[in-house]
């Protein structure tokens, strides 16, 4: 009906999803013309993926229901179901993991499924696969879709000889190499290149984008952002908060825009402290950062690296203090989530880390669990449960086994388990921390994520530990589980003086229950905050901006 | 540089150490040049197809196919039936690689589709797949032929009316492949014998000065098997081939790059299968008796062994190995017992000590696989630190 | 859409091709293929007295010498083979030679009664002895 | 709730014990003497039902199903022959402890008594150090080829067996009740443990009846011996690794199978409870085969116990076991459903079919559950 040639390539109609109930996008709108570079920034858990996942026809939207709203591609409604669709339709992406074969050449990898084939006769009876492949012509179209990206990388090396730059690159060219590709989107392209590699990148793009292929540039690195882009879309708790262009908005606004609570004070009802409260917090941390000269911390970290895959950690020190509440925040992947793993021996280690002075040992969870210290582990389901045993081995095994209670026998010769011990303890803890289940005999697997995370709390409380490492405590839970949770934490700091570290993705949660907040930017603390300093300079931490007021508090 | 030393050392351990075995033990054994070199032709155009029909699931990334004795009891399955027909010569074998191939088909797509709901532990369920259709095999072979599946020469069935014998003459194929294109090496002066005896005509005669003796050699076999080599080397070139190795490499990333993933891996193991059915029947025309119930049992193991003895690993495997294998392993299966018994007076030792090396290399092979696995993965998560890291 | 319906029937008709092929090809090995046991037989069949001596050679085998009531067999392949008689007195002198081509086609064993056979007889092929 | 059942038990299982089931019921109709052929199940649940037990240490910490079993066989076999060939030294060397520290119960009468218990407790007693020896070393391998486990078990398991078949030739046993007669050396293929320690277990304590019942028109004699013995033995056995998994011990080896990340988050050392679970099930083994072969009364050697952990594998699985998971309830279920089978299926098709499929049976079902259970997911 509509006119195709005025229509927008890519039109996005009051798209909105929710994942059993959790909304986690509403009424996002907005239009991409050819040749247009869209810059889209949000915090993690903005909705960013999920858009992505959307727009890319990914399994996961239609195995949840769908998504509400509708899209438009040249004018016309689209609905994909499989990202072979997307793909076919022109829309093409750039993950954030590589996803190529380590194995292949540079040429293979860009023609991956896509190769040149030599007629035959064979192809002709059986299908087209049993043709062979056209080496030189795949080296012709490999190394012209390497020369629009402006580098030089030989078509023959093979990936796994590759610095981490050149594989982004040869990403992208898969990308452009796809003739029909006009629509591509960009997942944080630049958050493993150097510098010179990423300005090499964003030349390369802007050349991109004059061909007429439409780009969609997501990063946290604002500056990029803002000297790349034509418009700038900001997410925020799944709804669009801006959309304007880019020669219009500092960075700073940008980053104010991305975790500012600010601006939205008046409708949001559920997780601001009552300001009081906020007050005694600030009170507290500057006290505790007056006291410190006088008293030994509870925890010393210094220039700690940590090997977590994903979440590495290159070189950070920090100090807590006894009975403090201490934060740690920063996007995904930059290793907020190594420092308690490493810590606690879980991944490789190395530096030194202090515990009320004395050095603890690394790289041994013995050790860590022996000086009292307890985890709660982000990744539930793979660390932190037993998922194919009762609640009451799920609750009481860590003590069992470091502090030898809820045993019975003669110890280190013959010690058996005391269930009814185990039962009882357990039972203690479900009413507690209102654990909904069947009883202590219920398999953990069985429980829903809030639940199984209280399971993980009652896990670690059970270790009557001194200091408490806790990682994204409300990953995945629901609302009325999460304060539980929080509130949970807090008044166990209260009531036995334990030192709690919570790493977290949240912002808001950790300057909601904290004293003070860490924020680590590419494996390094780029520094430490009261949670009562305004939203905006926690962004720009986060957005890889040195803070000088920040650095005051980090030494 | 030292550690890439190492590594060719590594790498090429396994052939290696044969090397010197055989080294020490041919003499041992008493064998003459010419006996050694006539039983390892022999063996050579017996084995190295079965061999062969490994190299694709290796290329995609499904380990070594313990189920290739599918395709072997498909193949045995062909044998049979011509051989009560009584199809004979060529045509016979070809019939029965025709009557087979539809079975290996069947019997590969099941094993590809059991293999692609065991992902990661491909190699144990085919080995005990392999067992499985055995029993199934047993039950066709044993009950249901000369009852539902007629089978009329008595020679083949038991004297009870039904099943099929223990050990089956193959007489009506045998070498029939082997002795095509009879060919004979021998040197100029043998070759005049030769002809005296002889006449000529019917022989190709290959001369070659410095060679003692006189040795068949089964041309037919060995062109059929360098067609295979040529089909092999073809096949990795094609789009499958890519599509395989692609696969062999990563599964994730070749499947969000649109590659049919479980297709593909059912299509190498049908392609496998299928082989190993022609192989069965190569190396059966060459025996001349078929052990109804063994025979495909040993095929699968002496097989992967050879490969692995070449050199092969369970991620890498080249025609190369192959051959490498297939000289090696038979030189040691054919020396031990002659060196055992002249080393410690007892055949049964060198018995024993070829059948242990087989399974022990099998077992080596595999946890080295594991091993360098694991070590690998253990440096890829290295990697990821990168050298900012603050170890310093 | 019916381009690729047309695509998809052109396929499947060449593979039913192919497959076609492929039996054709299986019947005619089993044709060409097949061993025959061929029994020559020198006994009295109905009118057709027993020989005193025969002499047969089928395709390129032995000679067979069959004495009066003598029965031998010789094995050939493929569907079509060629039989030599020579038949001789009481007093060893021949007396007849007979050469025919015989097709079998896909019957596995027959018996060629002799007698008959030397007779020029049309029906000397008698069922195979089990 | 019938949908649940049958989700639980898996398809297969549920065949093959309806199909056992229907075994007994066709029984006395095809004239089997169903009284006799329950007894032949239970002997034989008592023979196989420790090497069965022998799987659940290792499945219950991760390492899956013992394919190397035949390495505490082994182990088993040269306790079994050692304790034959220094069979006189042990008693004499028994008797001069007796005397030395005037133990009064330790006399020759006890010692000519009680000749074949102690064969038998000295079999055991030599093969457990060196089942905990191998297994100690085939556990540091298996640790280092985590995710592979059962394909290298099993060639481990063969490579051993083939190994010791050249050991079994070489190594200088003198008894001449185990060597090859014309050669004076080397030992035997089969060793008869008559006049050692046969039926040691299975006499002890034995229920004996013999009768004649009448069902119908038909006279059956009833001629059972129920080796109360050796179901004790299996009892005392399986009381022990019951309990084992209950101490502190066993439940960090639990958890390690269950989840090793979150053992290892708790502290435990994972390597090595692994390497304790694979002792065990090698400890477990020898034991196994010495009850098996003083039931069986021959001792196998050479490539007798090739096969031996394909069996005991199928078995636990038809008891309802997973790859990673695995209770005594699982290995009584599963021993005397996969005994049943093979005792019934002989009898029963011989009868109906005058022909005998229970090698084919066996493979088919023992294979078959196998198959099922590698093929389902281990977890989510």
């Amino acid at each position: 009906m509509s006119d195709n040639n005025n229509a927008p390539l890519l039109q996005l109609d009051h798209i909105g999803k929710e994942y059993y109930g959790n909304r986690v996008l509403s009424d996002i709108s907005f239009s991409i013309e050819a040749g247009e570079i869209l810059g889209l920034v949000g915090e993690n858990g903005a909705g960013k993926s999920t858009l992505l996942n959307i727009l890319f026809g990914m399994p996961v939207i239609s195995s949840t229901g769908g998504y509400e709203g509708s899209l438009y591609l040249d004018g016309k409604q689209v609905n994909f179901t499989s990202p072979t669709q997307a793909l076919a339709a022109g829309i093409g992406m750039v993950h954030q993991e590589f996803s190529l074969i380590p194995g292949f050449t540079a040429t293979e990898n860009i023609l991956l499924n896509r190769e040149v084939l030599n007629g035959s006769l064979m192809s002709y009876v059986f299908s087209e696969r049993v043709s062979t492949l056209d080496r030189d012509a795949m080296k012709a179209r490999a190394s012209e879709a390497i020369k629009t990206l402006g580098v030089h990388i030989s078509p023959d090396m093979t990936v796994n000889e590759m610095p981490v730059g050149y594989k982004q690159f040869i990403e992208i060219a898969r990308e452009i190499d796809r003739k029909n590709t006009r629509l591509l989107f960009l997942d944080e392209p630049t958050a493993v290149l150097t510098e010179q590699e990423a300005d090499i990148l964003l030349i390369a793009l802007g050349k991109l984008a004059k061909s007429g292929i439409a780009i969609v540039f997501i990063s946290h690195r604002l500056n990029e952002v803002k000297t790349l882009c034509d418009r700038i879309l900001v997410l925020r708790d799944g709804k669009l908060i801006t959309d304007q262009k880019a020669s219009g908005l500092t960075t700073r606004q940008i980053a104010s825009l991305m975790v500012g609570r600010e601006s939205l004070r008046k409708e949001e009802p559920v997780e601001i402290p009552d300001e009081p409260v906020e007050e005694a917090n600030v009170n507290d941390a500057l006290t505790t950062t007056v006291k410190k000269k006088k008293k030994k911390p509870a925890l010393k970290v210094e220039h700690l690296w940590v090997d977590m895959p994903g979440e590495t950690v290159r070189d950070v020190s920090f100090e807590v203090q006894k009975g403090e509440i201490f934060g740690i925040g920063g996007l995904a992947g930059h290793g907020k989530l190594g420092i308690p793993n490493g810590i606690m021996g879980l991944y490789p280690a190395g530096g030194k880390v202090r515990l009320f002075g004395k050095k603890l040992t690394l790289n041994r969870p013995r050790a860590a669990l022996g000086r009292k210290m307890a985890f709660v582990s982000e990744d539930r389901r793979g660390v932190g449960l037993l998922l194919d045993e009762p609640l009451d081995w799920n609750i009481t095994f860590t003590a069992m086994q470091m502090q030898g209670r809820f045993l019975i026998g003669i110890p280190h010769i013959f010690q058996l388990r005391n269930e009814l011990a185990m039962a009882k303890e357990t039972r203690k803890f479900i009413e507690s921390l209102s654990i909904k289940c069947t009883g202590p005999n219920q398999k953990a697997g069985e429980l829903s994520g809030g639940n199984q995370q209280k399971v993980c709390l009652a896990k670690a409380f059970v270790l009557r530990p001194d200091i408490l490492l806790i990682c994204e405590p409300t990953r995945g839970i629901d609302i009325g589980a999460k304060t539980l949770v929080l509130d949970t934490l807090k008044e166990y700091n209260k009531e036995h003086g334990t030192t709690i570290i919570i790493t977290s993705s949240e912002l808001e949660e950790l300057r909601s229950v904290c004293d003070r907040v860490a924020i680590v930017d590419e494996g390094k603390i780029a520094g430490v905050l009261p949670a009562s300093s305004p939203a905006e300079e926690f962004g720009m931490l986060m957005m890889g901006e040195k803070l000088r007021s920040a650095l005051a508090y980090t030494e | 540089m030292i550690r890439k030393l190492f590594d060719i050392i590594a790498n090429n351990a396994v052939p290696a150490v044969f090397i010197i075995i055989s080294a020490f033990a041919i003499p041992l054994s008493g064998f003459s040049a010419s006996y050694l070199v006539q039983e390892l032709l022999t063996r050579i155009g017996r084995n190295s197809f079965l061999i062969l029909s490994l190299l694709i699931p290796i290329m995609a990334g499904m380990g070594l196919n313990f189920g290739m004795v599918l395709g072997a009891m498909a193949g045995q399955i062909g044998l049979l039936l011509i051989c009560d027909w009584g199809i004979v010569g060529i045509p016979g074998m070809v019939l029965a690689c025709l009557i087979g191939t539809p079975i290996a088909i069947v019997l590969g797509i099941f094993c590809g589709h059991i293999l692609n709901r065991a992902k990661g532990r491909e190699m144990v369920t085919s080995y005990i797949l392999g067992f499985f259709i055995n029993g199934v095999y047993q039950m066709v072979v044993l009950y249901l032929m000369g009852w539902i599946i007629p089978i009329t020469n008595p020679n083949l069935l038991l004297s009870r009316g039904y099943g099929v014998r223990n050990a089956v003459s193959l007489s009506g194929i045998r070498a029939v492949l082997d002795n095509l294109i009879p060919t004979i090496i021998t040197n100029p002066e043998g070759a005049k014998q030769f002809l005296n005896i002889n006449g000529s005509g019917s022989f190709l005669l290959l001369q070659l000065p410095f060679f003692d003796g006189a040795i068949r050699l089964p041309l037919a076999t060995f062109i059929i098997i360098a067609l295979f080599c040529v089909f092999i080397i073809w096949f990795r070139k094609t789009k499958l081939g890519q599509d395989m190795r692609a696969i062999g490499q990563s599964q994730s990333v070749a499947d969000s790059a649109g590659i049919p993933v479980n297709r593909t891996r059912i299509i190498a193991i049908v392609i496998s299968t299928v082989l190993a059915c022609y192989g069965q029947i190569i190396y059966l025309q060459n025996m001349g008796t078929l052990n109804t119930y063994n025979s495909h049992d040993q095929a699968g193991m002496f097989s992967i062994a050879a490969l692995l003895i070449g050199g092969a690993s369970v991620s890498k495997a080249t025609i190369t190995n192959v051959f490498v294998g297939v000289v090696l392993f038979h030189l040691m299966f054919i020396v031990a017992p002659m060196a055992g018994k002249n080393l410690i007076g007892e055949a049964q030792i060198g018995e024993y000590f070829r059948v242990f090396v087989s399974y022990g290399i099998i077992a080596i092979a595999l946890v080295l696989h594991a091993w360098k696995r694991n070590r690998e993965r253990e440096a890829a998560r290295r990697s990821l630190r990168g050298n900012k890291g603050g170890n310093a | 859409m019916f381009v690729a319906f047309l695509k998809f029937l052109m396929r499947w008709f060449q593979r039913l091709v192919v497959l076609a092929a492929l039996i054709a090809l299986g019947v005619w090995l089993f044709y060409i293929g097949r061993e025959h046991q061929i029994f020559l037989d020198n006994k009295t069949l109905g009118d057709f007295k027993a020989l005193e001596q025969i002499n047969v050679r089928v395709n390129d085998s032995e000679i067979a010498e069959l004495m009066q009531r003598e029965r031998d067999v010789r094995k050939v392949v493929g569907p079509e083979f060629e039989i030599k008689a020579e038949v001789f007195n009481e007093d060893g002198e021949i007396i007849n030679r007979i050469a025919k081509k015989i097709k079998i086609n896909f019957s596995k064993d027959i018996m060629i009664n002799l007698p008959a056979f030397a007779a020029g007889e049309e029906n000397f092929i008698v069922p195979a002895p089990r | 709730m019938i949908k649940n059942f049958i989700k639980n038990a898996g398809w297969p299982r549920i065949i093959i014990a309806l199909f056992l089931l229907a075994l007994f019921i066709t029984a006395p109709f095809v004239g089997v003497n169903v009284f006799t052929s329950f007894n032949n199940t239970v002997v034989r649940f008592g023979m196989n039902g420790i090497m069965v037990l022998a799987m659940i240490p290792m499945v219950q910490a991760g390492c899956g199903l013992n394919f190397g079993l035949p390495l505490g066989i082994i182990a088993g076999l040269l306790g079994a022959t050692l304790s034959i060939e220094l069979n006189t030294e042990i008693l004499a060397k028994l008797a001069e402890l007796g005397e030395q520290y005037k133990i009064s119960w330790l006399t020759q009468e006890f010692l000519t008594t009680y000749r074949e218990p102690i064969g038998f407790a000295s079999a055991i007693i030599i093969a457990i150090p060196v089942a905990a020896v191998l297994g100690w070393l085939y556990g540091k391998l298996l640790n280092r080829v985590k995710g592979d486990e059962m394909m290298i078990a099993t060639y481990v398991g063969f490579s051993s067996v083939s190994f010791m078949c050249i050991a079994w030739l070489l190594l200088p046993y003198k008894h001449p009740t185990m060597v090859w007669g014309y050669a004076g050396r080397g030992l035997r293929t089969t060793i008869s443990v008559e006049g050692y320690w046969l039926h040691v277990l299975n006499d002890w304590l034995a229920l004996k009846f013999e009768d004649t019942v009448k069902i119908g028109d038909k006279v059956l004699d009833v001629n059972l011996a129920i080796p109360t013995g050796m179901l004790i033995f299996f009892a005392i056995i399986a009381f022990i690794v019951w309990i084992f998994m209950r101490t502190k011990t066993g439940t960090a080896m639990t958890a390690v199978g269950s989840n090793p990340e979150f053992a290892r988050a708790s502290g435990v050392n994972v390597d090595k409870m692994r390497t304790i679970s694979v002792v065990m099930s090698t400890i477990l083994g020898a034991i196994g085969i010495i009850v098996y072969e003083q039931s069986f009364g021959f001792i196998q050697l050479y490539m007798g116990p090739f096969y031996m952990a394909l069996p005991a594998v199928a078995s636990i699985l038809l008891g309802g076991a997973s790859v990673n998971k695995a209770t005594i309830l699982n290995v009584i279920i599963g021993t005397f459903l996969f005994q049943g089978i093979l005792t019934m299926t002989p009898t029963v098709f011989n009868s109906v079919f005058q022909t005998d499929m229970s090698e084919v049976i066996r493979l088919i079902v023992s294979n078959g559950m196998i198959l099922y259970a590698l093929t389902r997911k281990v977890r989510a």
